[in-house]
């Protein structure tokens, strides 16, 4: 079994060569203070108030956060895709380059080449009147100059990197032609057409099965592994966060809420919405036909927000002082949150949920290696 | 949920100033309704309340008038009867013959070609055949056929012209039925065990209903026009009262001398067709940014 | 789809008689052009009513042409013709010349007509134009079933006989006074080359016949386009001036207008649009000549049938109808208003019939409210000019208290209309150049004829009289009468007399076409040999 | 390792080619064009049985016609009898049938002339004409439409929207009748009249064919232009793929094309079909204006003269006419999206 992955290492690494790799570690995208807000029929709609965090090259960050969060309008605002009657302020700097209000001209040619996308629904995402191949050469030759023939064979490659059986065959069809975890992974060759630096999935998985949804995920693991490419994982699903993400930005209405590595995050939540969060997710050690505990009221209408925490109307240890918005602050080296009383340290029980989730997870990526080898030997 | 995020409402970020696009948007919806309104006024209530004289009857001394001469605003035509009453009265005829022929065109042609392509197979073809004979069929014989059998009349009229239109409707509705058959959403819709008739409203017809809307109203001055033709094979709105159409279609057999008998009416359809096509392509916009 | 050939067959129409004539004294500027003299060589392209003059569905052979009264240009330019209506420049002293005929005589108080046929004339295919060939054409058109057949009473044994090599004798039963003149607008008046008739057989004959006129044809697209080719042994020395003829079907006047004035067409016959001839008049480029009206507007009463078997009925329409303010309002006083079925144009002209009802609406209001209210049906031939008169009369009428329905017809519905005899009130028009020749009265009057609304034997019998004196004053005599008689009886009120206008091209010139030549039935007979061109 | 990838993809491009000829020759379309044809047996049949039934209610017969109106009753029932329209109307249908599939269309009535020759010139001018129109209205309308989607509701589409809007709002005899005052009269850039075939003399024949067919195509391209108009804003904004293919960093004016254009040129060809069949008998006034000998004059002088004869061949051109064109505009929908292609046909 290693005698094969080994040699795919080095075919992928051949191919991979030429993205110059920065040493891990180094600060690849660094977001101050992103505020994004849309004039819809005349209402003013604040869809990210105040986002900011650091990406490293070659890690995966998390964006988790309930849908209206905020947190897809963030990647777009990136990508530079936000419809025009978008305002945005704050900065965003991508290895040293602002992309905050980089004309269209510039953002085009980074899209695909520096930083790349793979959405949702894989169903909608690729044109249904054009053949798998001609529409990632067509992403290839946006931003290198090669024949079609060189062309093809990079996206046979490619079709192959994402592990697409039968990638030659495949290259003719349509996507029509193709399952959804397929198409996806045709979606995630075309993100890597132009050797992007930084790969957005957004909730790339919350539309396929859980068994698909590993093989996914644990591509995007292996592609980070190998060709350095840094990505922002956004999600709703904590369990996703925990299992494959270094860092993990929790969103909530708009602005982050608590920011760190994966390890201190689960080990001692300080953020009572992420304990919340956490608290929702069913547990095999909890007794069974236990209440699942459900946190009360809707997320904020991002027009009418709160005053102070937006948390604070569901927020149980919600007191006077939580009227002041909580300041956004590195409280402790490497944790990051925004809370007047924020939770953890005294209470075992949470430590227990945070390590319980961390187990949980690890289990379930050693339970899929297991598998792969096996699909390995069969192929 | 406030689907602010929404990840398909995305463009190319556009530099036009944000209030500049907030208050064209909302204005892009009022004017042509607006237009429309004061089309649909002018013609229907116009005639009851200006002081006009009758659209026909007009004393043959008068006649070919210029336009601004006393007591009639565009003058009269050669019969002596004053144009711009014709205008409003004939406003009324046109737009009772083009909406009541889109409308039928739309609710049958729609639904047949939705229908047809909906469930396929032999079905979709006896129809598609059937249309095809329709179309096939010679436009004159049958409005000869109508003018000669059941007479020249209102609702005669909207059936000869009823009788094109469905079977163009049904074709461009079976088209836009075709490429979404296709789509997930419709084979989930299915699976829930959701009846046909419902499939075609909650589903189908949301969808091609844009598409079918832009092809009724482009074809809305086509329709009153070839109304005016009729009038020539004996059907359409009888002469001497006034529709656009055979106002048109009479005032052209002496263009270069008396321009005006064409130019008022084919003004008015023009301000028509443009307020219908304003309207619906503004809906049309606003309907598909989901 | 605006089927201008809705009025398929107009002459048809002018047989029901939709076209009205145009008086001599009217604002005509066709000025007589004859300024310089006449130049061999050279083509023009003739614009035809697609609708009318434009329209030869059934083919150019004389015997089966039903619309050969309405293609006259087409017919005449091929076979020529028997005898021609000649006139002044100015269309005065009209009268009907032989041809191709040389001289004719009608003898024994105008029952037999002898017609001694011109020498040395062929036919284009070399055979000889001789009584023989004549007499053939005369046998084949009186057997044909078609209506353009000549209708003489004649005799039952061998009614057609030649005389030596070149002259034809035809015996009628009763006398028939208005044959010559009824001979340049019938079918008969065309005679076709018996060879060539055998040779290609019917069918093929009527696309490319084969005549001895002035023209030859080249190519036939039926009812669309006529090209015709000069016929080099024309009897006649050094005619045709013109090297060919194209006659070409347009959609109406404003179309034919237009191609005129961007110089594709030479001249248009039969312009009728009032706006439009105005133009024309004032366009320096074009030369417009009013051609003399010869059939005046008729509103039909159907006698036989409620409500105007009533008297008392026609006459309230009679008071009702003001012909004056519809030709000063519609037509800008170009046409005279007639008391009777004659025009100026036309022979035996009678300008004012004494007692003749004119427009008096008190008048007219007391008798509608004496019968009780009346309704009328108000019929007539889709054509721009008639229409405009229905709708002026139906204005008229219903301030008169008359209520009044108008409804146009296709040519189709309008005779079964006549023929179901359900009709009441039908706007046609009367009369011809010779009220007894062509669509003359009779068809108008007669109570035989389907097409008439009066069924009066003393009609009857003084249009029979006239038709077979042979002296002109006498026969002026009994139409004045027969005039006096129906304007007496209430039976039909006239109208405006209308003629259409033949319009040119600065540099075509030819008599008929600037000149004035009455017209027959509808259109003007123009002299095609006489045509020519200043290059 | 290189070089098993060259042989895969020169391979795989072979195995394309064959796919795409094998998928139409003996897959969907194939059968698709069979059918199709087949079905223009009982079309044809359909409309001409149709058209006979209607024929027979319209009052009036070719004998009249031929006989002129001055004939009497008696007269006309004579000649029915001996041309035989008094028999039954469909024994009259079954005869001309009979005929028709033997490819003898027979004999006008009124003209006694072979209905064939006669329809076989006009056929040539009105496709011809129509032709002409179609291609120069489609030629102008797509990029005129994608300029306008390129910015909707910007500059350009305003002024294509009443461009178009003018267009559909004038009669299209209103429109010849000034083309010809403004290029043939004024300008004396075209003949107003006439026709010259394409044999004769193909400069002359574009020149004449230049203003009827632009009477016919400017509202063809201002229908066109909207229609298509609305179906790209629509994809723009609302189609998942065109995000994917603008996260690709490729030029908004190809994601336009590619993209955009590819998936919404469904609704034109459907219309471009219908026009396609709708229009060869529909240009009778532009013919009777610019004087051209084409099929709708024929058809309206056949309907006039009741010349059953000529009406029936004339139904079947149109008969043919809507069956090809139905079947191009099914191909091209099988051929532009492979669904249909591959799915259930």
């Amino acid at each position: 079994m290693s005698g094969e992955r080994t040699a795919r290492r080095e075919e992928v690494l051949s191919y991979a060569g030429s993205a110059t790799r920065r040493a891990p570690g180094e600060a690849l995208l660094e977001v101050r203070d992103l505020r994004v807000c849309f004039s819809r029929g005349g209402r003013r709609v604040n869809a990210v108030n105040g986002l900011s965090y650091t990406l490293n090259a070659g890690e995966i960050l998390a964006i988790i956060g309930e849908s209206g969060s905020g947190k897809s309008v963030s990647a777009r605002t990136l990508m530079g895709l936000l419809p025009p009657s978008a305002q945005v302020s704050g900065s965003a700097r991508f290895e040293g380059t602002e992309l905050i209000g980089m004309p269209e001209k510039e953002m085009r040619s980074w899209r695909g080449a520096k930083i790349a996308m793979v959405f949702q629904d894989p169903a909608r995402s690729l044109n249904p009147t054009m053949r798998i191949g001609a529409q990632i050469t067509e992403a290839i030759r946006a931003h290198s100059a090669v024949s079609k023939k060189e062309a093809a064979e990079r996206a046979v490659e490619l079709l192959k990197l994402v592990h697409l059986p039968a990638a030659e065959r495949r290259f003719f069809e349509y996507p029509h032609q193709l399952s959804g975890g397929m198409r996806q992974r045709v979606v995630i060759a075309i993100a890597l057409a132009g050797q992007p630096r930084l790969l957005i999935a957004d909730e790339a998985t919350t539309a396929l099965d859980v068994t698909t949804q590993a093989q996914i995920m644990e591509l995007l693991v292996e592609l980070q592994e190998r060709l350095g490419t840094a990505i922002i994982m956004i999600s709703h699903d904590l369990g996703l966060a925990a299992s494959y993400a270094q860092n993990v930005v929790v969103m909530y209405a708009g602005r982050a809420v608590e920011y760190a590595t994966a390890e201190k995050l689960f080990a001692n939540v300080r953020m009572p919405y992420t304990r919340a969060l956490l608290g929702a997710i069913p547990l095999l050690e909890r007794e069974s036909h236990a209440l699942l505990p459900v946190i009360p009221g809707q997320p904020p209408d991002p027009a009418a927000l709160p005053a102070g925490c937006p948390f604070r109307p569901r927020c149980d240890s919600a007191t006077e002082a939580c009227l002041e918005p909580p300041r956004f602050a590195e409280h402790e080296p490497g944790h990051w949150w925004a809370c007047w009383h924020p939770s953890g340290g005294e209470d075992a029980r949470d430590a227990h949920i945070g390590g319980a989730h961390a187990r949980q997870a690890r289990d379930v990526r050693q339970a899929q290696d297991v598998r792969q080898v096996k699909d390995g030997a069969q192929r | 949920m406030a689907a602010v995020d929404a990840s398909s409402a995305s463009a190319v970020l556009d530099a036009a100033p944000r209030a500049r696009r907030a208050w064209a948007r909302k204005l892009g919806l009022y004017i042509p309704a607006g237009l429309v309104g004061f089309v649909m006024v002018a013609c229907f209530i116009g005639p009851l309340v200006l002081p006009i004289p009758a659209p026909v009857g007009g004393n043959v001394l008068d006649s070919g008038l210029p336009a601004f001469s006393p007591g009639h605003l565009l003058g009269t035509d050669p019969n002596g009867n004053d144009i711009f009453s014709r205008i409003l009265h004939g406003g009324r005829a046109s737009l009772i013959v083009t909406i009541a022929v889109n409308v039928l065109g739309l609710a049958v042609g729609g639904l047949l070609g939705a229908l047809s392509a909906y469930i396929g197979g032999a079905v979709d073809t006896v129809i598609m055949r059937v249309l095809d004979v329709l179309i096939a069929f010679p436009s004159l014989v049958l409005t000869l056929a109508v003018a000669q059998s059941l007479g020249p009349s209102l609702t005669n009229t909207i059936l000869a012209l009823a009788f094109f239109s469905v079977p163009a409707v049904a074709r461009v509705a079976r088209a836009a039925t075709l490429s979404l058959r296709e789509l997930p959403f419709m084979t989930a819709a299915e699976l829930a065990g959701t009846p046909w008739w419902r499939m075609l409203l909650r589903h189908i017809a949301p969808n091609i209903a844009p598409q079918l809307i832009t092809f009724a109203m482009l074809g809305m001055g086509i329709v009153i026009v070839i109304e005016g033709a009729l009038s020539f094979l004996g059907l359409g709105i009888p002469a001497p009262n006034p529709s656009w159409g055979n106002m048109i279609s009479e005032g052209q057999a002496s263009l270069s001398a008396t321009p005006g008998l064409v130019i008022w009416p084919s003004l008015a359809l023009f301000i028509t067709v443009l307020a219908f096509n304003l309207l619906g392509e503004a809906l049309r916009t606003q309907w598909s940014v989901r | 789809m605006r089927t201008k050939t809705q009025r398929i067959a107009v002459l048809l129409a002018a047989l029901l008689g939709v076209a009205a004539c145009s008086s001599t004294q009217s604002t005509s500027t066709g000025s007589s052009a004859a300024v310089e003299s006449p130049v061999r060589g050279g083509e023009i392209t003739v614009l035809e009513d697609a609708g009318f003059s434009g329209a030869w569905p059934t083919g150019l052979d004389p015997a089966t042409n039903t619309t050969g009264g309405a293609n006259l240009p087409q017919m005449s330019s091929i076979y020529g013709g028997l005898f021609a209506l000649t006139a002044n420049d100015d269309g005065s002293n009209a009268k009907v010349e032989p041809n191709q005929a040389e001289s004719y005589e009608l003898l024994d108080g105008g029952r037999t007509l002898k017609i001694k046929i011109r020498e040395g004339i062929k036919f284009t295919d070399g055979t000889p134009f001789d009584a023989e060939a004549v007499k053939f054409n005369f046998e084949r058109a009186l057997k044909s079933t078609c209506s353009c057949a000549p209708r003489w009473p004649l005799v039952e044994k061998d009614p057609v006989t030649t005389e030596g090599t070149h002259t034809v004798v035809v015996k009628f039963a009763q006398p028939n006074a208005a044959v010559i003149n009824s001979f340049p607008v019938s079918n008969v008046n065309w005679i076709a080359s018996p060879t060539a008739l055998q040779e290609m057989g019917e069918d093929k004959f009527r696309v490319t016949p084969v005549g001895a006129g002035p023209f030859k044809v080249v190519s036939n697209k039926m009812s669309s386009e006529l090209v015709l080719e000069r016929n080099p042994d024309y009897f006649k020395q050094g005619l045709p001036y013109l090297d060919k003829i194209t006659f070409k079907a347009i959609g109406g006047d404003q179309a034919a207008f237009q191609a005129l004035l961007a110089g594709q067409a030479h001249a248009y016959e039969g312009m009728s649009t009032v706006p439009l001839l105005e133009q024309a008049q004032n366009n320096d480029k074009l030369t417009v000549t009013l051609q003399p009206p010869t059939s005046p507007y008729v509103i039909q009463l159907n006698t036989k049938a409620p409500p105007f078997d009533n008297e008392k009925a026609r006459q309230a329409i009679y008071y009702a109808t003001n012909f004056d303010a519809i030709a000063k309002g519609l037509f800008k006083e170009a046409y005279p208003v007639s008391q009777s079925f004659t025009a100026p144009g036309g022979l035996f002209y009678q300008q004012t019939v004494p007692g003749y009802r004119t427009y008096d609406l008190e008048k007219a209001k007391q008798l509608v409210q004496e019968i009780g209210g009346l309704k009328v049906e108000l019929g007539t031939l889709s054509a721009y000019v008639a229409k405009q008169v229905m709708t002026a009369l139906q204005t008229q009428w219903k301030e008169a208290g008359i209520e009044v329905n108008i409804t146009d017809h296709q040519l189709s519905t309008l005779v079964e209309q006549f023929n179901s005899g359900k009709w009441q009130a039908m706007l046609q028009t009367a009369g011809a150049w010779d009220p007894a020749a062509g669509v003359g009265v009779a068809f108008r009057f007669q109570s035989t004829s389907p097409f008439s609304g009066v069924k009066d034997p003393k009609v009857d019998e003084l249009m029979t009289k006239a038709a077979s004196t042979i002296d002109a004053a006498e026969r002026e005599q009994i139409y004045t009468e027969l005039g006096q008689y129906i304007s007496d009886k209430a039976y039909a009120p006239f109208g405006l007399a209308f003629a259409p206008a033949n319009v040119a091209v600065k540099g075509v010139y030819g008599p008929g076409l600037t000149t004035k030549i009455p017209p027959l039935v509808v259109n003007s007979a123009v002299l095609w040999d006489k045509v020519w061109r200043s290059q | 390792m290189g070089q098993g990838l060259e042989e895969s993809v020169t391979l795989a491009v072979e195995r394309r080619n064959r796919n795409v000829m094998t998928s139409l020759l003996a897959s969907p379309s194939l059968r698709l064009v069979g059918k199709r044809l087949l079905m223009a047996v009982p079309i044809t049949i359909g409309v001409s049985i149709l058209t006979f039934w209607v024929l027979n209610l319209i009052p009036g017969s070719a004998a009249q016609q031929l006989l002129g109106a001055e004939a009497t009753p008696e007269q006309i029932r004579a000649l029915e009898e001996q041309m035989g329209l008094n028999r039954p109307a469909y024994i009259r249908y079954l005869d001309w049938l009979g005929g028709a599939v033997q490819g003898d269309l027979g004999r006008s009535y009124v003209s006694g002339q072979p209905v064939a020759d006669q329809l076989g010139e006009r056929l040539v001018v009105s496709a011809e004409l129509v032709g002409l129109a179609l291609v120069c209205s489609l030629a102008l309308a797509v990029p005129v439409a994608l300029l306008a989607a390129y910015r909707p509701n910007r500059l350009f589409d305003r002024i294509s929207m009443f461009v178009s809007v003018t267009g559909l709002s004038i009669a299209n005899y209103v429109l010849a009748l000034v083309l010809v005052l403004v290029f043939a009269v004024q300008l004396a850039m075209f003949p107003a009249i006439g026709y010259v075939p394409f044999a004769e003399n193909p400069v002359e024949n574009l020149r004449s064919m230049a203003l009827p067919a632009a009477a016919i195509a400017f509202p063809l391209f201002c229908f066109y232009t909207r229609f298509l108009r609305g179906d790209l804003v629509d994809q723009m904004q609302g189609q998942d793929y065109i995000v994917t293919a603008q996260a690709k960093g490729i030029g908004p004016w190809q994601v336009l094309l590619r993209h955009a254009f590819r998936n919404s040129s469904f609704g034109l060809i459907t219309v471009v079909g219908l026009n396609l069949s709708t229009l060869i008998g529909a240009t009778v006034i532009i013919e009777s204006i610019f004087a051209i000998p084409g099929l709708g004059q024929l058809m309206l002088q056949a309907i006039n003269t009741r010349d059953v004869m000529v009406v029936q061949a004339c139904v079947i051109v149109f008969a043919v006419v809507t069956v090809l064109a139905n079947l191009v505009t099914d191909l091209l929908y099988a051929v532009l999206d492979p669904r249909i292609r591959y799915g259930s046909s």
